[in-house]
This record gives C-alpha cells, structure tokens and sequence, in this order.
C-alpha cells in the first residue's frame, strides 16, 4: 500500500496529462489547467511549509548544541522578520517587507551572483590548458568568442566578428542541438518509466 | 595573510575594472545582426500592437538585465506600443513595474491606456499554458490590485493570438518554456532579451525559427541603445566590458605558457 | 548618504570577503541572506498561491472542489510523524506524475521534433556549389548524437564519428563560455557602478 | 446575442475560468448538454498528430527494450570516464574520514528527469556511505526534492542494513533563492571541508561558484547536468563530468537496474532512427527543394 497507492496516482496523473495534451477541447484544456495551476501550485507551498519546518528544526536544534549560535540566530532572525514585516505593512512596493528585499536581499544576491566574475578567472588561469586536442578546440573557441564579442575583435580583423559568429551558428549550435535532442530523448523515456512505475527511485529507489 | 595565486587573478580583475570605469570611456561599437533583427522587428510592429514583456528573471542579474530592458522599453515606448507587462520569476515582479513605470514616465505614457503590469505569477510552466487558454482569468487583477477588465488596454485581449508576441526579459532558461510551451502549444511569436550567458542555448531555436529574435547581455544592450540613438548603462560598461574579456584572454595565454613551460621542465629533468 | 544604501553597500561589501575565504563577516552575511529569501519567499507562496488559489476561493467563494488539493497538501505533513510518513508521497505522486505527463509531449514536439525539422536542409545551394553551413550542421549534429550513442565502445567508425562529436562538443562549449564570461564581467561591472556612483561616488 | 456566442462565452467563463469543478449547476446542466450535443470541439487536434505517432514509437521502442525476453540481459554499455571516479570519490572520502557532499544544483525540480537520474544516483552513492559510516550531506534549494531525497538516502540506508546510522538534517532545505542556495552551499563546503562533491542534477549560475568553492578546498568534484551552458564550467573546473545524457546513463550503469540500462538502449535505437531521418530527409531535400514533408 505504501507503494502502490502513490504509484497508482502517479500513473492516473501521467496518463491523464499525457491525454490531455493531445486535444484542444475547452473541457481538455480546463482540465489540465486545474492540475497544472491549482494543485501544482498549492502542493508546492505545502512542501515549502515542511522545507521551512525542517529548516527551522535544523536550526533550532544547532543553536541548543551552541554550533554556530550567533549565525543561526541571525538565520532565523531573518527568516522571521519577512513574515512579521508583511503582516503588519503588506508586500506592496514602500513596505518594509519591499525594503528588506530591495536592500538587503538584493544586493547580497547581486553580489553573490558577482563572485562569479572572480571565479571564472580563476577557473580561466587554472583550468583551461591545451592539454589534449579536444581541450585546444574548447580553448580556441573561447578565445574567438571572447575576442569578437570585445571591440578589439573588429581591430583585429574585420573578419573575426564574422567568423565567430560563423563558428556560433554553425558547429556551436549543432552539438547544442544534438545534446537537445538527447536530453530529450531521455526526458521522454524517463518520463514514461515513472508513468508506467517501472521508476520508482522517488519512492526511495528499489524495494529490498 | 596567505594569498595564493587565485588571489593575486581576483585583484587583478578588481583593479581592471574599476579604473576602467573610472575613465569613464566609452568605445565605438558595431551592432550584431542579432540585435539589429530585433530593432527591425520592433520597428515593424504597426502603432498600437500589443505586446507582453514578461521579467523572467531574478534580482540578482539586474546589472545585466536593466540596461536590456530599459533599451527594450524605451524603443517600445517610442514606436507607440501597448504594452503588458508580467513576471514569471517573484524576484522580477518588482523590478519590472519599477523599470516600466521609470521608462513610461520618460514618454508621458498612461497607465492602463499605454501599458498595464499584471505581476507575477507562480509556476511558469503552468502560467504560461494557462495564458494561452486567457490573460484575464489568469490574472484576473493587475499588480496593484485593479481588476483587469477596467483596464482599456486589456479590452480585447483574450489569448495569445490578440497579441503581436511576447518578449520575455530573461536571465536564465525560463524563455525557453516560452519557446516550447507559449509558442510550441499556442502558436505566439517568442523573442527574448537576455543575458549573454543564454544566447549560445538560444541559438538553435533562433535557427529553427522557434524564437524570433534575441538581443544579449550588456553588449547588445549597448547595440541596442546605439540603434535607438539613446545612451544608457549598457554603453558605459562597455569598456569595463573589453578589459575584463582582454584580462581573462591573458590569464588563459599566461596559464598555457606556465603550463607548457613546467611540462617541458617535468620532460628535461 | 541614505540607510539604504549604506546597508546595501555594507553589505555588498561584506558578500565579497569571501573571496579571500571563509570567514566571520561573510558567515553573518551568508546566514542573514539565507533566512531572509527564505522569508521572502515564503510570504510570496503564501500570497500568490495559499490565499489566492486556496484559501480566499475556498472559504471566501466557497469552491468545495478546492477541498481535494487542500487535502493533498496538508498530507505533506504526514513527514512530521513516522507513522503517517507515506502519505506524502501521495501528493508526490501528483507532481510527479502530471510532470511526466506533461513533459513527454512537450520534450517530443517542441524540444526532438521542432530539431530534427530545422536540421533537414539542402546541401547545395540554388546555385549548385554546396552548402557549407547545411553539411557543418548535420554532420554536427550527427557526430555528437553518436558520441552521446552508449550501447557499444566507441572504436572504428563510431568511434571516429563519436571523436568528432567531441570536438562539436568542446566548440560549443568554447564558445558558450565566452558568452558566459561575458555575462558575468557585466554582472560584476554592475555591481562596481553601485559601490562606485552610490556607495562611494568616486564616479556619475 | 445569439446561440453559437452564448455558447462559445459560456464555454470560456465555465472553463477558461478554471472552476469547472465548483461552476454552479446550471452552468454545469449546461456544460452537459452541451457535450452530449456533440457542439463543435476538437477533442483531438490534429496539429498534434506528428507528436502522438512520435510518442507511440518512443513508447514501443521502451516497452521492447525493457520487456522483450532476447532484448533483455543484453544491454551492454561503453565506458563512461567519470563512473570511475564516482567510486573512487566516495573511496577517499571515506579513507579520509570526512563528509560527501552531494547538491542537486539550483534549476531542477522533482518532475525534472535529471533530478530523477541524480536520485538514482545518489541512492547508490548513499548505500556506500552507509556501509563505511561516512557522512552525507545533501543541501537542496526545493522542499519537494528534499522530501523525496530524505525517502531515498533513508531507504538506501536500510538497504545497507544501517538505518540507526541515517541522520534526517544532514538533507537540508536551504532557501529556494539561487543565491541564497549558493551561499548556503559554499558556506557548507568551507566549513565542512567535504573529501568529495557531486554536483548532479540541474545547475544554472550557481555552478561555477560551487565549483570553484570545492576547488579551492581541494575537494574531488564530479558533475553532471543537463544545463548545456554550466557544462563548459563544470569541464574547467571539475575533475570528472557527465555531459548532458551521460548522467542518465551513468545512473543505470551505477544502480545496475536493468530497466535503467534498457532505456539508455531505448534511447540508442531513437538516435540510430532520428540520424536514418536526418540523412533521409536530407537527400531528399537536396533532390527536391521543393517538398517540406519533415517539417512537423
């Protein structure tokens, strides 16, 4: 039963997509709207409920071991205060809870996100040898790239932009087509797999 | 203090940049095809066309992302588009209201007449199959909480097919789900201004004809804002832009002859 | 200068320590972010799906139909005792499912299809000399398919076919991560505007 | 107003709505009749037909592959580089006596299949841990992905025959922000100093962080994704990584789950057909510029 019951929900669901995308009837379409909106949707933020619980609990029990207490204090004190903020002021643009995001949350993001430009640096100076000839092929065309796509590129020559642009729609774009169509391949066949339950690594992988 | 060499390459890349913008110099640049057959799509949509831009992205690439965006609406605004604006990511929500209201102001455009933001909505897959069975019974109410049947600019807008097409402002692969699911189900003409990590995985869909057309990162920004004949940030990073890619060119060419030279040594000895 | 930007630069500020390495003033920072987009996002789900999809059209409208998601999610919260654990993998099995279900014709149609149509074109032009662009494509895309083919060892002609896979492979990825170094120099680019117009104003 | 619009708005405010189920009776009474009248309504639409025989081939290559008698047992499979290292990753860390941390990145959600094959993964990755006592840390940035991990990592371990040793936080929810999730796992791998890091699943931006974060600990790192565009990082920076499909294959070929194995077989026989239609329909395309019959 532990099984089978979600199994059985799980196939109900699939098949029932799967159908349901094949016609264009109002009653189709309002159907697959149904799951794909509402109980998508409000299963989700449950999930989210239990994610946050954990988190909490994860928390919790660090800051009553004393690992890392201030920092956890300072997690939860963050946690909480988005849901007080938006209680008392709403979530609209001018609210305290917009003004945590906007100076808080954001920037930190932004700058996280900004790390980034440093690592691809390092990985640059460290990573990327001409150690093999697939490597020289991955180096030379970075570099192509990395040039055209600055203006000293069109100094250079005035066919480096062209080529370059070359090389990104022509080979480039076909293996990124071929992993396309792979990755959908594999979607396809996984997707059906766990239809049909012969996947069920989601219900904790093989029966013992 | 113990730096090691990854250290010494992030300062390097800290002081390149900020002395060039520093400078305040901005380059010449050329326009790419790509961003030149946006602007002609733009410039070919008749007056009153409406069209949804759509903030897929995060707050965490708004340095990329508003440069894109304002060149986008700017144009938009001044070809006398309608525009609708929406968010498929929550971070975006707010920043696409702010962009469009700074940039509608620029044009004296109405709200509700000229352009109406309808916020954000959870799950895109699911907002955007919904939004090509109705607009208005998915966002029954616009971002500050008018419903959207008062609103002039949403008469006649039911689905899709009442629509010239969808721009989504993306940072990540969320235009995609546009590609496939807006355009593959419902038929709507898909085009993206995103940043330049994307472009590459747009490619084949730009091929295909799947995406009409796209403009990408900081530097298409910039071709995009030479094209409307108005600067913007875009073409003040540029040669922030053109340093960093000549400092990652040096590192790479610095780390092959460090890497040959020790090879040769391991050999010699 | 205003609170906002001095919190949002301090903080910035604070984000980019780590690139030095771990250490103290980076942990407060990582931890506030992590609580507080936790928080964010909470509240988001809360408004846009718990009240707008549930509760208001439940109990305000009365939409008793809206009883049977309810119900699926509040098994969610059958994790919290070990005896009822398994019920939520019901909800699970929703998602999952109706995702499965979805994805199939989505990933045939718009991902295998529409890919396989746009590949076919002739390889000589109307001129009569031949199509450059048309062969690199197929030939492309027929090399990297094959790389990516698992059921035997990759010797003689696969193995040829599959080495040139290869090579596509390392020019696409190449080429994507000059893009992608692009991207990120703008990201940081914007960054350095803030803490050098805002924070600082060395510069306009 | 007359009938055919009454029915068509009728037809929009009952469905497009999305209240089918909670529409009052009469709209309801309606609705029926309106069925059982046979009104105008594509229950199939044949635009779509392409899809549906592409689907029941995909199906009929699957079900052959997976439950054919001569088909079955034979499904053999050329090496693949970073399975190795997936063994010998875990073999440090446990040598080492410190942690694994396993992250299914930032993009994926559970319906996603790289999510699925990652699972699959870090099902026989969790098993090993078990035996050997090693400490498993998966930090996720999707409650729903945490939920079913928790299943899986906790079932492994009973498998194995540890359950006492499975430790439910060490599978954490961390934020659902990309970087805020990034932090999160960066501040993890500094602190916990993990011998070895599986980057498997679906990865956007954050890649490159994490990446660089493990390095610099000096961390074995495997990755694998189906993000075309993190794939160029994870190739400079990581020691071993699974391109795009690899990552489903290798999840058969670690679980030795024949039916895992069947389907990377399924797959091969849809590229051998796709690569037949690509060189078909080109020939024919060179000879006859006119026709567009592969156009879909």
């Amino acid at each position: 039963m532990r099984r089978k019951v979600p199994q059985f929900v799980c196939a109900l669901f699939g098949i029932l997509l799967f159908a349901l995308y094949f016609s264009s009837h109002p009653l189709a379409r309002a159907l697959s709207q149904l799951v794909l909106v509402e109980y998508w949707q409000i299963i989700f933020a449950f999930t989210l409920l239990v994610g946050v619980v954990s988190f909490l609990k994860v928390n919790l029990k660090s800051i009553e071991r004393g690992e890392d207490r201030p920092y956890r204090i300072v997690s939860l004190m963050g946690l909480l205060s988005m849901p007080i903020v938006a209680f008392f002021w709403g979530i609209k643009g001018g609210t305290p809870f917009m003004w945590i995001f906007e100076n808080i949350q954001v920037p930190m993001q932004s700058t996280v996100f900004a790390l980034l430009a440093f690592f691809v640096v390092s990985a640059s100076f460290r990573g990327f040898r001409a150690r093999s000839v697939s490597a020289s092929v991955l180096l030379v065309s970075a570099l192509l790239t990395l040039l055209a796509r600055s203006d000293v590129g069109g100094l250079l020559s005035e066919h480096l932009p062209v080529v370059a642009d070359w090389v990104r729609n022509n080979p480039s774009m076909s293996a990124r087509r071929a992993i396309l169509i792979g990755i959908g391949l594999g979607s396809v066949t996984t997707s059906l797999r766990v239809i049909v339950g012969i996947e069920r690594t989601w219900l904790g992988g093989k029966q013992q | 203090m113990k730096l090691e060499s990854r250290h010494w390459t992030f300062f390097g890349l800290a002081v390149v940049v900020v002395i060039a913008m520093l400078s305040g110099f901005q380059p010449e640049i050329t326009v790419s095809p790509d961003t030149l057959r946006m602007h002609e799509y733009i410039e070919s949509l008749p007056e009153g066309s409406k069209l949804i831009i759509s903030f897929d992205h995060e707050a965490s690439s708004l340095p990329e992302i508003r440069p894109l965006a304002v060149a986008l609406l700017r144009h938009a605004f001044s070809k006398n588009l309608r525009l609708i604006g929406i968010a498929l990511l929550s971070e975006g929500t707010g920043v696409g209201y702010g962009l469009m209201q700074q940039v509608a102001a620029e044009y004296s455009k109405e709200y509700g007449v000229d352009y109406v933001y309808l916020g954000f909505k959870p799950q895109y897959i699911a907002a955007i199959l919904s939004m090509g069975q109705s607009i208005p019974a998915t966002f029954p109410e616009d971002y500050v909480g008018q419903p959207v049947d008062q609103l002039p600019l949403m008469t006649g807008v039911e689905t899709y097919d009442d629509l010239a097409g969808v721009i989504s402002v993306a940072d990540g692969s969320l235009t995609t789900h546009w590609i496939e699911y807006g355009g593959g189900q419902y038929g709507v003409r898909v085009s993206a201004f995103g940043t330049a990590a994307m472009v590459t995985t747009y490619d084949p869909y730009l091929n295909s004809d799947q995406m009409y057309a796209m403009v990408g990162g900081l530097r298409g920004a910039a071709e995009y804002e030479k094209l409307i004949e108005i600067g913007g940030s875009g073409a003040r990073g540029m040669l922030a832009q053109t340093c960093s890619h000549l400092y990652v060119i040096l590192l790479i060419v610095i780390g092959n002859v460090l890497y040959f030279v020790s090879r040769r040594k391991g050999r010699s000895s | 200068m205003d609170i906002s930007t001095l919190v949002a630069g301090i903080l910035t500020l604070a984000i980019f320590t780590f690139l030095y390495r771990d250490n103290p003033i980076y942990k407060m920072a990582e931890s506030l972010l992590i609580g507080v987009s936790i928080g964010y996002f909470l509240v988001i789900t809360w408004t846009n799906s718990l009240m707008d999809l549930l509760f208001n059209p439940l109990f305000r409208d009365g939409r008793l139909a809206l009883v049977i998601p309810l119900v699926l999610g509040l098994m969610m919260f059958g994790r919290f005792h070990k005896r009822t654990s398994a019920l939520s993998r019901i909800p699970i099995a929703v998602l999952i499912g109706s995702g499965a279900g979805v994805a199939i014709p989505a990933m045939l149609g718009a991902r295998t299809l529409a890919q396989m149509s746009a590949t076919v074109s002739p390889l000589v032009t109307e001129g009569g000399g031949l199509n450059i662009s048309s062969i690199v494509i197929l030939l492309g895309v027929l090399c990297t398919l094959s790389y990516f083919y698992f059921s035997r060892e990759h010797r003689g002609v696969l193995g040829q076919s599959a080495k040139a896979g290869t090579w596509f492979l390392m020019v696409f990825f190449g080429t994507t991560f000059g893009y992608t170094v692009m991207s990120r120099m703008s990201t940081f680019i914007g960054r350095v505007e803030f803490l050098l117009s805002d924070f600082l104003r060395l510069a306009n | 107003m007359n009938i055919s619009d009454a029915t068509e708005r009728s037809i929009k405010n009952l469905f497009v709505a999305h209240r089918c189920l909670s529409c009052d009776i009469q709209e309801m009474s309606f609705l029926i009749i309106l069925i059982l009248s046979g009104v105008e309504a594509d229950w199939f639409d044949m635009t779509r037909f392409p899809v549906l025989v592409s689907a029941v081939i995909a199906f009929a290559i699957v079900f052959y592959t997976t439950y054919h008698r001569k088909s079955r047992g034979k499904h053999k499979m050329r090496q693949i580089p970073g399975l190795k290292a997936v063994e010998e990753a875990i073999g440090r860390a446990t040598e080492m006596a410190r942690p694994i941390l396993f992250t299914p990145g930032w993009g994926g959600d559970i319906q996603r299949p790289t999510t699925i094959a990652s699972m699959n993964i870090l099902s026989h990755v969790a098993q090993t841990t078990a035996v050997y006592d090693c400490q498993l840390v998966y930090p996720t940035h999707d409650p729903v992905i945490m939920s079913v991990a928790q299943e899986v990592v906790a079932e492994s371990y009973a498998r194995a025959g540890y359950s006492e040793r499975f430790r439910e936080d060490n599978i954490q929810y961390v934020s659902s922000s990309q970087f805020g999730y990034a932090a999160a796992v960066d501040g993890l791998i500094s602190r916990l100093q993990p011998a070895s890091i599986f980057l498997l699943g679906t990865f956007e931006a954050e890649s490159l962080i994490l990446a660089e974060t493990g390095n610099s600990i000096g961390a074995i790192q495997i990755a694998g994704t189906d993000s075309t565009i993190q794939l160029s990082f994870f190739i400079v920076a990581c020691d071993y990584t699974l391109i795009g499909e690899e990552l489903f294959a290798a999840s058969g070929y670690l679980s030795k789950d024949e039916s895992i194995l069947a389907s990377v077989r399924s797959q091969d026989i849809m590229k051998v057909l796709i690569a037949a239609f690509l060189v078909a329909a080109t020939i024919w395309a060179t000879i006859d510029s006119n026709s567009t019959w592969w156009v879909f």
